[in-house]
């Protein structure tokens, strides 16, 4: 049962993938993209990350790629527009070179013994990927640095900067 | 059951579409999405490892947290830049913006 | 060096100088906010002022404390190596501070913003050389893109710049996530993203290349990763394409911080990350022990002597001022590449002072270039051509000698400190670590470089005379006069004596190795 | 006691740093403040006259620590071989100052006396420093600092292709100097790597023959360049045609002996045996150095390229006097370093004034000035006089000396037959400059621009004089000089070439007479 | 007798110094002096240097005859390691003679030249290198080394060049000029080189140390001819023979007093004189004696043969100069250095008559050289007339004159020295002698009558004809002190034929004895008399029969058949005219082999087109550009290009490492 639910989720997403970067229309492409994002939180919870799973479709599928739309809306692109986005002899040989390239990689990996036979252990702590681990590691316990509270905060800086970074290059008139 | 190779090797695959994505297609659009392909393969394969090998600690869910953030934070920053290169060009499409060469 | 957890009162007072950086650069926004003059220079000043601040602090640190410790979980560490780079772009931030109040007046753009953005640079870039994790290198390098994504596209109004803003954030976002795909197969072989742990893991599993590669390729694909990643950032030969249009397209003061400053942390980086996790002797030496000519060593050597050639070369015909001196970053990248690779196979002191004494002489005198160049900048144009320049020597005659003297020190002429730094750096390059061939390519691809440095020099004194130089609007106030002293007055310091910094940075060596 | 060396190589800049504070326009106030630094410099080189000895030792010496990281200690001194080329750089360049008056009078330079003037003073600082420095990376750092002053005396002040022929000499000079950059490593490296000092590394280098042999190349490239010798010599007439007048007399004075004082000081102590075993090669390239340019300078239609063209004749004689390794050429080469750099000054002076009188360098333009211009005349022919060797001027000592040394030189190969080719050399000197001389002076004054030209008025005669009294005096007495250059020679030949290539105490530089034998019998 | 010595001594460098003090007072100051005082200074010091020399010479006079040989030593001139040369003047027989020639002839010409150059505006310049010569032809003389003498050998080439290119506002005479001083520094250039293997073999210049080498026989035979080979080029650039002559004619250019004391008595001689200060070491080498004898011979007769047809009178006399000193090379030659020296003496008191005459000709003239519009000048100038004619008699060699003593003395010994290397030598040597003394005779003859007789003065211009008048006192006085020597002075030289006594009469072969006995001694010379009283006759009768010949065609008008005689021996007339076309040859050599050569060849190709453009602009620089060019391609703009790159240089390295 799982190792259809695997297949089924691991192939939905390939596919969805693969035409959110095929189609011409970027709104459709942002749909087939946000579709693929159920399937990676399908994904987390086979791999038991269950507060992985809600933070994917609430940030990323809800946050970033409403983004999208509201800037793709912004644009209204015609469809004569962005129907120029024609395949080119050039695109061909960067397909092939990559498709080569990454079934060679994908056959050294997958055969490498740090990755090999590895089973899912059956019985996992209950808060393995639930808030509280995840609090446990971002805040710390009672007076101890959390594990990764220096990155939480630097990443709090960067967002400051990001916002900063949006405003000075959307201002109208400096 | 669902060996780990199997998740590794999804994620590869999903990474070189992203990447593929870059390469083909002109529209600035389509790029940063399949930038966000290739950020959520990284997720996908942060996740499984931590799940397969290193069950102790949740610090890849963490470090996949921190790369939903950051790729938030560089969205926003290109899609800024999205906007404001429209504003300009009226155009997304990136082989229109080579006026410096040689 | 043993990880010690103190309580967090104390390991943040060991990061002072970045707090203070992230704090200056919110200050500066907020106190932007409530300025009612529209002419925003003195926030230039400002910037100037609170960098010189967080500098002292930097030197405070780096004076007392001779041990480095690993804090905050062994994310980063507070060390001499660390704080040498910190106090490098802080330099840099002042040195663009201080230029851009004239290049900003120029374009009429008085936005308090562009200050905290370079100040939120800073941060990001002296905490990417203070990490020991990937991860922490990871959002770092972001903190530091960022904001000179937008900082490179700062001119709206001008195409040129847009484009290299586009182009820099695509590739960035690209280079960054073929990092963190590197990384993440790095973290799935040896279970952690710290450097000290990653290299203590390949080196328990495996004793050389062929093993690795046979039984688990996974960790040379994710080095490589990572090498790639770096190799992009640092601008190196087949990863290069980018610098010269972005450089070409970004405000000229920014392309100053972007050579100097960026440059210099990305170098930094990549010799941490590469001098801890994977220079050991199980990625480098066959099974017969002799050092393989298929490891990542030779790989960079290569690069580097590529570096070098194409950067040179390609500069003679260019007549555009912004991309000569970007090819000049790219062939001077390619010199610290050969150093870099010396110090790899040595890392003993010398080649290490050498590269980080090169650093300081090229922010000096790439700061000091671009600023100049940046005066001359015609109105409007976001474009320097060589012609631009005709006879300005004798409109400006200050800023054109400084200029002269920076051109001298790109082209390692004696008395500037070009000189020795490049001087060091080969002999460290040919003496301590036997690369030969390299330096003499690189010798003789600098021969080659004098032809189109003097080009600059020629325009500026000898294509016309006093009479006919059309009054052009280069005025400077006294931010860029300070800015153009202070880099020309170190480059010739820096020429004539050297001695005390080389002590200095020797004296940052011994932390390194305890990191 | 009083380092009066360095002293001598930084008061130029402090001429320079004072000639900042002075406002751009007022021309003479500057040209006078250069003109009082360079003559005071010149009098405190003088006090290094006074006090020199004249012993083989290295006199006035500095050994202090400069960078000991890179194992670069401050290392200065001079002795027999430096001396008078210092006093020849402090000489010249009150000259060159006092003769640049009129040259910033015409419009195009008109408030550039300041950077002309800086310009000079930072040259003489320069190559000071490179004559004076006993540490490798010393003298490399002076021997490179001198390009840029020249580039933009070229550059600046030079004539219509002024910017191509300042920089084919600064890519000259610097790609010539590389490998001598990347020899420098090896010797600092096989030398133990512990200094760059001069004496440190002949006494504690040991290098295979074929290192040996390549390094010796690298050294002799960067020389040759700058000498300059045969192939490699193209820069020169460019240069010189190009550069204004004070450029090109420092230049020919005093920058070209840099190249073969680096030979006597650099090349030959640290490889010996190989300078000792090429020296017929060497001898050869000199040779043919003195014929072609003699010939070329012969056909020359401009003025100022037919000195240049004598310049590589005259130091094609020099480079056969070092190689020749008698104490009586290398006394005569130093001696003719000495001459050429007076002679060919005062030519390239003389012809300076006359281009800016008439602004034009072609020999058919001019013709006749002897009427016109009769105390010029007198000058000029005292200068071609002493450039062709006549006895009792300078030249001819220097010349007959180079001649006699290299004739019995047993050291160089084909020493006697290359004399013989080399001599030739007098008479092609006497056909180019008398050639030129008659058409230039003398024939009927037909040209009408010519008819009203100034004779030298006082400030010429003022800085021709000196050098005219020095042609005689190093002419007639020139024992003055040849006692302090001798005792360094024999000792560089006796401890270089005698015990280190022969390593057996034989005279073996003079071939023995038999009187001499006999007496030894 | 010692004090003799000391006198010597100090005297002795006084000499040369008051032409040189003399030359530097009318060098600096003479333009501003009036023109009395200019030729006051200069005669003065002619005068006080002439008599300190009768002085000097008296006192080494009185010395024994031994040691008649002193040398001071003024100061040391150059000393490198073993090799040193000092300021140091030697007076001995041979510089006694040669003293009193150059002062004496010297003083008279100065004199001479008062009038001469009265006319002219730069008078205290032509004083001033008249000054300069004369102290350079002092040292030459003095010079008790070889370098000191080279000094006086160049010096004197430098005051030539000046001289000649005296009036330098006709480009011919600066080019005649710079023809001489390039022409004597090929010369120099063979005295340089021998001047290095005497300095390779004995380690210095000195003549006696020379001495003391050939008689310890530390000097070889080979090392000596090449030595003497390369001094007698040296000789041959100064004395004017046959390779390197083909300056003294074009010397002609300057004033007529200059040819008269450089180009007659004193600078030419030089190469003689070294040739007999040398003999010790000439006698070793008899091939070059031969080669000197042989090019003596050989020139005397082709200057004579060219001399026949000039119609210039300075010319006529130039080649006649070149001429008689192929007789003293000859005499030198075979041997007879005091014969060769007595011939240097006469012929320097005749030529300079004969060239003063010729000055007061052209002055009477007025400038006008071709002897075809003269004649008919006798009752007009007669002490001219007297004097050349004295000096033309005595040129000729009739018995009672100097000339006659001097030139039959080496044409007897030329026959009479048996000569080691080519036996019969001496026949041709002797013949080439005669047929020369015939010429000598017959084109001295033409010049005095075409000049003098042959009825009226054809020169067209009337005005000027009536107007030729004596020339100044000044200028005859010193014509007929000249004249009255140019009879007596050859008698001092009497041969023992005429005179074995120890009078006055052979006081010179006397006077030379000790310098030049060792030597003649080792040449074997037939002693005849009578074979030598017959050769005197029949080179009498050559003699007369040409001097019959000349008088026959030029004493009257022009007459008929001499034309006939011209038209028949045309094609040689016309040979001989333009002097062999040798200076034709040498101009082409010079300009096809050195100018064309330099420019086509050395200057454009090898340097302009090969190193500059081919090496420097064609490869370095064009190729760097063309190659910065093409990778710079590469740089297309297009980011899809830069981001194929990267992913394309992964997968590149990546297979590179894991190959």
């Amino acid at each position: 049962m799982e190792t259809f639910l695997f297949y089924f989720l691991g192939i939905g997403l390939l596919t969805t993938a693969g035409t959110a970067i095929v189609l011409k229309n970027p709104m459709h492409s942002i749909i087939s993209m946000i579709v693929s994002f159920f399937f990676i939180s399908g994904l987390y919870l086979l791999l038991s990350a269950p507060f992985l799973a809600v933070i994917q479709i609430m940030v990323y599928a809800g946050a970033i790629l409403v983004l999208f739309l509201f800037v793709i809306m912004l644009f209204d692109l015609q469809k004569s527009e962005y129907q120029k986005d024609k395949f080119t002899k050039f695109d061909i040989v960067s397909i092939l070179l990559v498709g080569f390239g990454a079934s060679k990689l994908v056959a050294l990996v997958v055969t490498s013994n740090s990755v090999v036979n590895f089973s899912k252990a059956q019985s996992v702590s209950n808060d393995f990927g639930s808030v509280k681990a995840f609090a446990y590691s971002l805040f710390g316990a009672s007076g101890v640095i959390g594990q990764h509270s220096f990155v939480f905060e630097v990443i709090s800086v960067l967002l400051l900067a990001a916002i900063i970074s949006a405003v000075v290059l959307a201002k109208k008139r400096l | 059951m669902v060996s780990l190779n199997l998740f590794i090797a999804l994620g590869i695959v999903l990474f070189f579409i992203g990447l593929l994505g870059v390469l083909i297609r002109r529209n600035i659009i389509i790029i940063m999405i399949s930038i966000e392909i290739m950020l959520n393969a990284i997720n996908i394969m942060l996740v499984a490892f931590n799940r397969y090998k290193f069950i102790e600690n949740n610090d890849g869910l963490t470090y996949s947290f921190f790369i939903i953030a950051v790729a938030a934070a560089e969205a926003s920053v290109g899609l800024a830049i999205l906007i404001a290169v429209y504003r300009k060009r009226k155009t997304v499409f990136v082989n229109k913006l080579n006026t410096m060469s040689n | 060096m043993m990880p010690i957890e103190p309580g967090i009162l104390e390991q943040l007072g060991m990061i002072i100088p970045l707090l203070l950086l992230v704090v200056f650069a919110s200050s500066i926004l907020l106190i932007d906010v409530f300025a009612e003059s529209e002419d925003r220079a003195y926030l230039g000043y400002l910037t100037a002022f609170f960098l010189f601040v967080v500098l002292i602090f930097v030197a405070k640190d780096f004076n007392n404390n001779n041990v480095s410790r690993q804090i905050f979980h062994s994310s980063i560490v507070i060390d001499k190596f660390g704080l040498i780079f910190t106090g490098i772009f802080i330099i840099a931030g002042i040195l663009t501070s201080l230029g851009s109040i004239d290049y900003l007046k120029k374009y009429d753009i008085a936005i308090g913003e562009f200050y905290s953005l370079i100040m939120f640079a800073i941060t990001g870039m002296s905490l990417m050389v203070f990490s020991t994790s990937l991860m922490t290198i990871f959002v770092a390098l972001e903190l530091m893109s960022l904001p000179i994504y937008a900082l490179s596209g700062l001119f709206r109004v001008n195409n040129r710049s847009l484009e290299s803003s586009v182009k820099y954030f695509i590739l960035g976002s690209v280079a960054s996530s073929i990092l963190l795909f590197g990384m993440v197969l790095l973290y799935g072989a040896t279970g952690s993203v710290n450097l000290v742990t990653i290299g203590n893991e390949i080196t328990t599993k495996y004793t050389n290349l062929k093993t690795v590669l046979s039984s688990d390729p996974i960790i040379i694909i994710g080095m490589l990763m990572v090498f790639i990643g770096f190799m992009f950032k640092t601008a190196t030969a087949p990863f290069h394409m980018w610098t010269p249009d972005v450089y070409e397209g970004a405000p000229t003061i920014v392309t100053g911080f972007m050579s100097v400053a960026v440059k210099a942390a990305a170098f930094a980086t990549f010799l941490r990350v590469f001098g801890l996790s994977f220079n050991n002797d199980a990625l480098l030496h066959l099974a017969n022990g002799a050092i393989s000519n298929t490891s990542w060593i030779q790989v960079l050597n290569i690069l580097a002597i590529a570096t070098v050639i194409i950067g040179n070369l390609v500069a003679l015909n260019q007549r555009n001022v912004k991309r000569i001196l970007a090819y000049s970053a790219i062939a001077h990248a390619g010199y610290l590449m050969i150093g870099l690779v010396g110090y790899f196979i040595t890392k003993d002191p010398i080649t290490y002072s050498a590269l980080v004494l090169y650093f300081l002489s090229y922010t000096f005198t790439g700061m000091g270039a671009f600023i100049a160049i940046s005066i001359f900048e015609p109105k409007d144009t976001n474009k320097v051509m060589l012609d631009d320049l005709n006879g300005a020597a004798y409109k400006k005659p200050f800023v054109a000698a400084t200029l002269a003297i920076f051109i001298f020190s790109f082209a390692g002429i004696p008395p500037m400190s070009g000189f020795f730094a490049k001087f060091y750096l080969f002999k460290s390059a040919y003496v301590n670590a036997g690369l030969h061939i390299p330096v003499i390519i690189a010798l003789i691809a600098s021969v080659f470089s004098v032809y189109y440095y003097l080009r600059i020099l020629v325009h500026l004194y000898m294509k016309k005379d006093y009479g006919d130089v059309d009054v052009k609007d280069y005025k400077t106030t006294a931010g860029s006069v300070i800015a153009l002293s202070i880099a020309g007055f170190f480059v010739l310091y820096i020429g004539i004596l050297p001695d005390q910094y080389i002590t200095i940075i020797k004296h940052s060596f011994l932390s390194l190795i305890g990191g | 006691m009083f380092d009066w060396l360095t002293f001598i190589t930084l008061f130029p800049i402090i001429g320079v740093i004072i000639l900042f504070f002075i406002p751009k326009n007022n021309g003479t106030v500057i040209k006078n403040i250069a003109l009082v630094v360079s003559v005071i410099n010149f009098l405190f080189s003088l006090v290094l006259l006074v006090g020199f000895r004249a012993n083989a030792s290295m006199q006035f010496e500095i050994n202090k620590v400069w960078i000991k990281n890179l194992g670069i200690n401050y290392h200065i001194g001079i002795d027999g071989i430096s001396i008078f080329i210092v006093l020849l750089t402090t000489f010249l360049t009150p000259i060159v100052i006092l003769s640049a008056y009129n040259v910033l009078k015409d419009p195009t330079y008109k408030d550039k006396a300041k950077e002309y003037m800086a310009l000079l003073l930072i040259l003489e600082t320069a190559v000071i420093g490179a004559l004076i420095s006993l540490d490798l990376i010393l003298f490399y750092l002076f021997w490179e600092m001198m390009l840029i002053p020249m580039y933009f005396l070229i550059g600046v002040f030079g004539g219509e292709k002024r910017t191509y022929a300042a920089l084919k000499f600064f890519i000259y000079t610097a790609a010539g100097s590389i490998m001598m950059l990347v020899a420098m490593f090896v010797l600092y490296m096989n030398a133990g790597g512990v200094s760059f000092d001069l004496a440190y590394i002949i006494s504690h280098v040991h290098l295979t023959a074929t290192e040996q042999g390549l390094l010796f190349l690298a050294f002799f490239i960067a020389f040759a360049v700058k000498v300059p010798m045969f192939p490699l010599h193209t820069w020169l007439p460019d240069a010189h045609v190009q550069a204004p007048t004070g450029g090109s007399v420092i230049l020919a004075g005093v920058l070209l002996k840099m190249g073969t004082y680096g030979f006597i000081r650099f090349a030959i102590p640290l490889f010996p045996k190989v300078a000792v075993s090429y020296a017929g090669v060497i001898g050869i390239f000199a040779v043919i150095g003195i014929i072609y340019g003699a010939l070329v300078a012969m056909v020359q239609k401009d003025v100022k390229k037919l000195v240049a063209y004598s310049s590589i004749s005259h130091l094609g004689f020099v480079v056969l006097g070092i190689f020749a390794f008698t104490n009586t050429s290398m006394t005569g080469a130093i001696y003719q370093m000495l001459n050429h750099g007076i002679s060919t000054g005062a030519l390239f002076l003389l012809v300076g004034i006359i281009y800016e009188r008439r602004h034009t360098k072609e020999i058919k333009e001019f013709g006749g000035l002897t009427k016109v211009m009769p105390l010029y005349a007198v000058i000029f022919l005292i200068a071609t006089l002493s450039s062709i060797a006549l006895p009792l001027t300078n030249g001819f000592v220097g010349e007959f000396l180079i001649l006699s040394g290299t004739y019995i030189s047993r050291v160089m190969q084909w020493s006697s037959v290359l004399t013989i080719f080399a001599a030739t050399g007098v008479i092609f000197g006497a056909a180019y400059m008398l050639w030129m001389f008659k058409r230039v002076m003398f024939g009927p004054l037909t040209n009408e621009k010519n008819k009203n030209l100034k004779d030298l008025n006082l400030r010429e005669f003022t800085y021709l004089f000196p050098l005219i009294v020095m042609i005689f005096v190093m002419g007639i007495f020139p024992n003055f000089f040849l006692k302090r250059i001798e005792p360094s020679v024999n000792s560089f030949i006796e401890n270089n070439i005698n015990t280190r290539v022969y390593a057996k105490n034989s005279r073996v530089t003079l071939k023995l007479t038999k009187n001499q034998k006999r007496s030894k019998r | 007798m010692s004090n003799n010595k000391a006198v010597i001594m100090n005297l002795l460098p006084l000499i040369p110094m008051f032409p040189l003090i003399g030359m530097i007072i009318n060098g600096l100051i003479g333009k501003f002096l009036p023109k009395k005082l200019v030729h006051l200074i200069a005669i003065t010091a002619l005068l006080a240097s002439f008599t300190t020399s009768v002085i000097v010479v008296s006192k080494l006079v009185g010395l024994p005859e031994d040691s008649r040989s002193v040398s001071i030593e003024i100061f040391k001139w150059i000393n490198v390691g073993s090799f040193g040369v000092s300021f140091s003047f030697t007076l001995d027989q041979l510089s006694s003679i040669m003293l009193l020639v150059v002062t004496g002839i010297g003083g008279l010409i100065h004199v001479y030249s008062v009038g001469y150059m009265n006319g002219d505006k730069s008078y205290s310049r032509f004083f001033t290198y008249l000054n300069l010569f004369i102290f350079a032809m002092l040292l030459l003389v003095l010079g008790s080394n070889m370098l000191i003498m080279f000094i006086g050998w160049e010096g004197v080439g430098l005051a030539s060049y000046l001289l000649i290119g005296f009036w330098f506002e006709d480009s011919a005479n600066a080019a005649a000029g710079m023809k001489a001083f390039i022409v004597n520094r090929i010369g120099d250039f063979g005295f340089l080189i021998g001047m290095f293997i005497l300095i390779l073999t004995i380690g210095n210049l000195d003549f006696n140390s020379i001495k003391i080498a050939v008689d310890s026989g530390i000097i070889t035979g080979t090392v000596a001819t090449v030595a003497t080979m390369l001094f007698f080029v040296g000789a041959m650039g100064k004395s004017a023979q046959i390779p390197l002559y083909v300056w003294l004619p074009d010397a002609m250019a300057g004033p007529t007093p200059v040819s008269a004391l450089i180009h007659a008595a004193t600078m030419v001689t030089a190469g003689v004189y070294m040739v007999v200060r040398l003999n010790f070491l000439f006698i070793l080498a008899p091939a070059t004696m031969t080669v000197i004898a042989l090019i003596g011979a050989f020139t005397a007769f082709f200057a004579a043969s060219i001399a026949l047809v000039q119609n210039d009178i300075k010319k006529v006399l130039a080649y006649s100069t070149v001429s008689q000193l192929g007789y003293m090379f000859l005499g030198v030659g075979v041997g007879a250095f005091g014969g060769g020296i007595l011939h240097l003496v006469t012929h320097a008191f005749f030529k300079a008559t004969l060239f003063l005459g010729a000055g007061s000709v052209i002055i009477g003239m007025h400038h006008n050289q071709d002897m075809r519009n003269m004649g008919g000048l006798k009752k007009r100038m007669p002490i001219t007339h007297w004097t050349m004619l004295i000096a033309t008699i005595a040129i000729t060699g009739v018995l009672p004159f100097s000339g006659f003593i001097s030139k039959d003395e080496i044409i007897w010994r030329a026959f009479a020295s048996h000569n080691t290397i080519i036996p019969w030598i001496n026949y041709v040597l002797w013949g080439l002698g005669a047929l020369a003394a015939m010429m000598t005779s017959f084109y001295m003859w033409r010049l005095y009558y075409l000049t003098f007789q042959s009825g009226e003065t054809r020169l067209k211009d009337h005005h000027v004809v009536e107007h030729i008048k004596e020339s100044p006192k000044s200028m005859t006085f010193a014509l007929v002190v000249l004249s009255f020597f140019a009879i007596v002075i050859g008698w001092i030289g009497l041969p023992h034929l005429f005179y074995h006594g120890k009078g006055i009469f052979n006081s010179f072969h006397r006077w030379l004895e000790p310098l030049v006995s060792e030597s003649e001694a080792k040449i074997h010379v037939v002693h005849n008399t009578g074979l030598e009283w017959t050769l005197m006759i029949v080179v009498s009768v050559l003699v007369y029969i040409s001097f019959f010949w000349a008088r026959k065609w030029y004493r009257k008008e022009i007459s008929v058949n001499t034309k006939i005689w011209a038209e028949a021996l045309k094609p040689i007339h016309t040979l001989l005219y333009n002097k062999y076309f040798v200076d034709e040859l040498y101009y082409w050599l010079i300009d096809k082999l050195i100018l064309q050569f330099s420019h086509k060849v050395l200057w454009k190709t090898i340097d302009y087109i090969f190193i500059d453009n081919i090496i420097i602009n064609g490869l370095v620089a064009g190729g760097s550009k063309t190659l910065g060019f093409l990778v710079g391609l590469f740089q297309t703009g297009k980011l899809q290009f830069y981001a194929f790159v990267m992913v394309a240089a992964f997968f590149f390295i990546f297979y590179f490492m894991t190959l």
